[in-house]
């Protein structure tokens, strides 16, 4: 990995970690009202935003996520502020019009199809939008992810066997993070077995489970298994393992997990990179700073945009004037 | 003249040809059977689904998130309700995504009672899928509106819930489809091979193809307006699907009385016709409400609610909704069946009653 | 006094304890948390699910079918929709049997908005509910009635819907429930635990046992009794959930000009008091029905079709309803959420409308 | 295998395909209206039948059956009149008093849980009835059945998961006969793999594929397996490759496959009587002589039953007066 992909990645992790501890803070207030989101993910989550391809339309990627993806989204592009915007429910939040709660993405010029509410439907659509690649050709593939315990609906079964439909295999990378809890349930009250990746076995589809803690890892892996879905027009289920670092939301008490009991792949990652010289404590620490500073001036900046109005509950339900 | 399922064929076809129809799917849709009612024998992009419904409202919303025209099918619409939650996330997606995801498909689902379906083989779903907001919802009556609708619903760049009624299915229309040949000409064009055991089938589809007839055209029952089916002076049906003809029926004995009828199909339940419902309730000041779904929560009393919020100083009666029974389902033995739905006989009594009744 | 959460807990508690239930259960319902909204703390037969709404309905109606006793919890109403096949089955077991079975199961679920809970923690439920047949249906509004309605669905034999408000779960009732301690006394004694983290709050309960009040008794909301909020004279608002509060402030402001408004809250959707409604309309002749549900279907077209039927002649306004917007979902924004659900304000001019309206 | 139980096995297969035949013709006039059933798989189904428990409450074993199980249904004890009665859908029927399809039993004194039309939704309900005998102890199970192509829905998954949470795995067998169709769509255009049984594997489940046309196999195969769910109180999958003699149903045409396109157990089972001489051709051609003119019989006797009466439709949607 070269130097620069390092730095990179250290400054995404921080541009993502100060993103949500931010919306955290506005959810206590009146400012956001509520949070969910991805602190303990971003070893994974942004690899997989660099690797992806966003665009409009069968050319590039498809994507069904996760409320856990902010990392992603800011690995792809996004501006923070468009995340801000969402969660002070602005009208110019771009993905929802104020009306969705945080990390509910939607974007069309990326493929970013909307973030649902209702857990695990997402991989019943998904293999919808692969199956229209397949038939358009190219190297764009779909990439769906959910939680461990998620994976207990019907619509777990579903998405694999949709996509591996005898000569109409299609190119999903189906992914898990599996932090080991649903809210409060933990894994081993409710999973049978040691991975959940395993059970793609069962339809033919090839898998695998790694540490997405781990920056190298999750970046080598991830290449090689988006190479495989591009190149094969294959499924693919990648189930990586990650930390829940401020519990499930902030209505379960959005504050860090104590100290040591959960990976936190962002330090590890800095620790890394210092020893390895690659950055400095120093610009570290200041890199946290500068991004907290910049996040609380994109909030001041987001919250003098106007407010959805009332009327606007009608908009967009049907297309009219076709 | 053509069948209901011919109709529906034919628009379909018209629909891959001409509309940009990229996918027609559902359980047994594709090839050897071409659908449980034969509705989508021979067009080139229907596929067979897994026995699956959620996987197929999922796929097809996933098809029309990436730019497809998809038009799917639910085998019967008793099995749409494991759906609902899809349903409601198709309905919402343009407009939780602020008006950027367009979601342009057609789930096509065949409803109703009246051929001793049994209590999985009767359910009606208009109601439920009302209250769903995001769609729109036709249920024609005839194979003419039938192919007119499913040309509108293709055109349309919203969802649409295209129901229709398994009684009518193999019934003859009395109006020609632009286009349409003659009707033994027909059946030899469109209408698959068929044999005694799957087997059979499936050996003497292998070879066949359908002659599409060549005039047809992309004519539409637009979305929304209602049909006037007869015009009377004394009192209001508002209805849609089989009970249409139930209602004709019923309105020819009261003309033995001297009461005339008019009678409104409704064609599509949402965005459903007001203008054509509250003229005529102004008219005749009486109006009955006639379907066959269960009556509590029933589209009917959605219906009566505007009537009565729009007509309630015109009415001269109390306006009522006849509507199957408040039970499970409907049992198999004609009995029951007959107990359990709007029958000719029952719509003859509330008609009456309607008019008998003095304030 | 107990908060809605502290009284289904000790209703709950008095289920196992003397009704025979067998399973509390659903996602995060046992340890360690006691269900997201606290419901069902310390209670021994607590037990947590598989995030799967499908697998909870079906696993209730399994054990309801080998004679246990369960209440099983979908997290949120939102939640429930892809379960209504389900639904509908466990509606219909006792019938399609013919009377063989019994399903003697109560599945709970939290509805409505009122919380900033954006499009997926606002929805409303009991329209389509109330459309399956063979459940019943409760929608408390106060502590005591939310204890004497579980109870009284506890005991039922049949399947009981019981929906309570997500708005008003932590709001404390203004009546004692028989045997309810002292207010700090009953949250020492009942409320499990808390701290900063998952990992405190687990640590804090592992040693934690609830002292359950001794003094607690099988009182019974019956279920099918609407009650009688407030009396009036001039115009009759049937209503239930939260919006029987919303509907009093109204009344509150009309009383002002001299209107006195009849606030009924009927307590139970399924079978609905026709009595104390129709009682309460012929008196007022004014009616305006009220809830925050989507407006297509909705439960109070169904309680409009009845009141017209039998009240017609004694009405001297057009009867109304006022529900919620007929939108795919409630938005966050607060200006969003006030303009998709009825406000003090909404009610307050339909309801001067009403009074209003000259024939 | 004893020499009364072949014979008894082979009584009972040609009881079930004269009762089956009788229902077939009835469904082509109004005596009927509608028919699908279980031939091709009597060879599985009648072990099924003798080697389960019926009776009622936990001691027993609970079923939650496809529209395939009249023979295990008549192995249990049923009276072919019973089954007459549905399908001509008398007052006096049994199962549903006229109200449901044929084939869709319900007997509350042998835990006999309605069949559902709903295709797989037993496989979700089942966990529930073992749950309660798992609690209760003893050697009861829970049987639960379904074909291939049903699958494909959801609960297939549900039902595998939710018998085995750790700790509450529960003593339920699932059944899938496998005939290659749903309808008409055969089962290499919708699998993915080769043996539906082996996804049990991703959940931690002890599973096996066998011939259910095969008598011996079944049996024997049966034998064991229960005895693991009873004793082991867990979860077992099995999968019996069977035929779909009569196509789907009456309508889609219930009439025989092509000569030997599928396997006929009973004619194999018959053959392989004869040859081991425990039953003669002749008598076995008068077995299905006399069975056909008891069902013409009974037909004769139970038509003449009362009809449900229209007011009926009202009784038994709630329990009243408790
Ligand atoms: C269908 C559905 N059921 C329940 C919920 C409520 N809910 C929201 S998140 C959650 C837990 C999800 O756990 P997991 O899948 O492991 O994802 P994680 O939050 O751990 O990333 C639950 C139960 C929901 N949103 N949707
Ligand atoms: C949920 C649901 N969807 C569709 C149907 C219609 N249907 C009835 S049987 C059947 C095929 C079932 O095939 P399989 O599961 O292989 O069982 P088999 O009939 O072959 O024994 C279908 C699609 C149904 N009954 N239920
Ligand atoms: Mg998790
Ligand atoms: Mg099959």
């Amino acid at each position: 990995m070269k130097k620069e992909l390092k730095l990179r990645i250290l400054e995404l992790m921080v541009t993502a970690r100060c993103l949500e501890e931010r919306m955290i803070k506005m959810s206590k207030s009146a400012d956001g009202h509520f949070w969910l989101g991805g602190p303990g993910e971003e070893a994974f989550n942004i690899p997989l935003g660099l690797l992806a391809r966003p665009g409009r339309g069968l050319d590039y990627d498809y994507f069904h996520f996760h409320y856990r993806n902010a990392a992603t989204m800011l690995a792809m592009g996004m501006d923070p502020r468009d995340e801000l915007r969402q969660a002070n429910n602005r009208a110019t939040d771009p993905f929802s019009g104020g009306r969705n709660f945080v990390n509910h993405f939607a974007r069309v010029e990326w493929n970013v199809c909307p973030v649902t509410s209702t857990i695990q439907t997402q991989w019943t659509v998904a293999p919808g939008t692969a199956r229209a690649q397949k038939r358009h050709g190219g190297s764009g593939i779909t990439i769906v992810t959910c939680g461990d315990a998620g994976t207990a609906e019907g619509d777990f079964h579903i998405g694999l066997n949709w996509a591996t439909q005898p000569g109409q295999e299609v190119p999903v990378l189906f992914i898990v993070t599996n932090n080991r809890y649903g809210i409060s349930t933990s894994y081993d009250q409710v999973q049978p077995v040691d991975s959940i990746a395993e059970k793609a076995r069962g339809y033919g589809m090839q898998w695998d489970v790694i540490d997405g803690t781990d920056v190298e890892v999750s970046y080598k892996r991830l290449t090689e298994v988006m190479n495989y879905v591009r190149t094969e027009r294959k499924p693919f289920m990648l189930e990586a393992k990650v930390s829940r670092l401020y519990g499930h939301s902030s209505s379960s008490g959005a504050n860090r997990v104590p100290e040591g009991s959960e990976c936190d792949p962002m330090e590890v990652w800095a620790e890394k990179l210092i020893k390895q010289k690659v950055v400095t404590r120093k610009a570290y620490l200041e890199m946290i700073e500068a991004e907290t500073q910049r996040m609380n001036e994109y909030l001041k900046e987001i919250k003098a945009e106007p407010a959805p109005t009332a009327e606007s509950i009608y908009d967009h339900i049907f297309k009219e004037g076709f | 003249m053509a069948t209901m399922a011919q109709a529906l064929r034919m628009a379909l076809h018209y629909g891959e040809e001409h509309l940009g129809v990229t996918d027609i799917f559902g359980e047994d849709v594709g090839p050897p059977l071409g659908g449980v009612f034969t509705v989508s024998q021979g067009l080139k992009t229907a596929w067979n689904s897994p026995l699956d419904e959620r996987g197929i409202i999922g796929t097809a919303l996933g098809l029309a998130l990436a730019g497809q025209k998809p038009v799917c099918e639910v085998q019967f619409g008793d099995y749409i309700f494991n759906t609902i939650d899809l349903l409601k996330l198709v309905g919402n997606t343009r407009w939780s995504s602020n008006g950027q995801f367009e979601v342009p498909l057609v789930c096509m689902t065949i409803v109703g009672a009246g051929i001793h379906g049994s209590i999985y083989h009767s359910h009606s779903f208009e109601s439920i899928a009302a209250h769903i907001p995001g769609w729109k919802i036709v249920l024609p009556s005839t194979p003419l509106d039938a192919y007119g609708l499913l040309i509108s619903s293709i055109k349309d760049p919203n969802p649409v819930m295209f129901l229709y009624p398994k009684a009518l299915i193999r019934v003859k229309g009395e109006e020609l489809i632009p286009g349409e040949p003659e009707e033994r000409e027909l059946k030899r064009m469109i209408d698959a091979p068929t044999g005694p055991t799957l087997f059979h089938i499936e050996e003497a589809r292998k070879s066949w193809k359908p002659q599409w007839p060549k005039g047809l055209t992309d004519y539409q029952v637009p979305i929304g307006k209602a049909k006037m089916v007869q015009e009377g002076r004394d009192i209001t049906v508002v209805t849609y699907s089989r009970h249409v003809f139930l209602a004709k029926q019923a309105a020819a004995e009261l003309a033995n009385d001297g009461i005339t009828t008019e009678i409104i199909d409704l064609r599509t339940l949402y965005p459903w016709d007001r203008d054509t419902v509250m003229q005529s309730v102004r008219k005749t000041g009486r109006v009955l409400v006639l379907n066959e779904d269960t009556p509590v929560c029933n589209f009917g009393e959605h219906i009566l609610r505007e009537i009565n919020h729009h007509c309630f100083y015109e009415l001269v009666a109390r306006p009522r909704l006849l509507a199957g029974a408040d039970v499970p389902g409907v049992g198999l033995h004609e009995n029951l069946e007959l107990a359990s739905v709007p029958q000719v006989g029952d719509i003859v009594r509330e008609l009456r009653a309607i008019c008998s009744e003095v304030p």
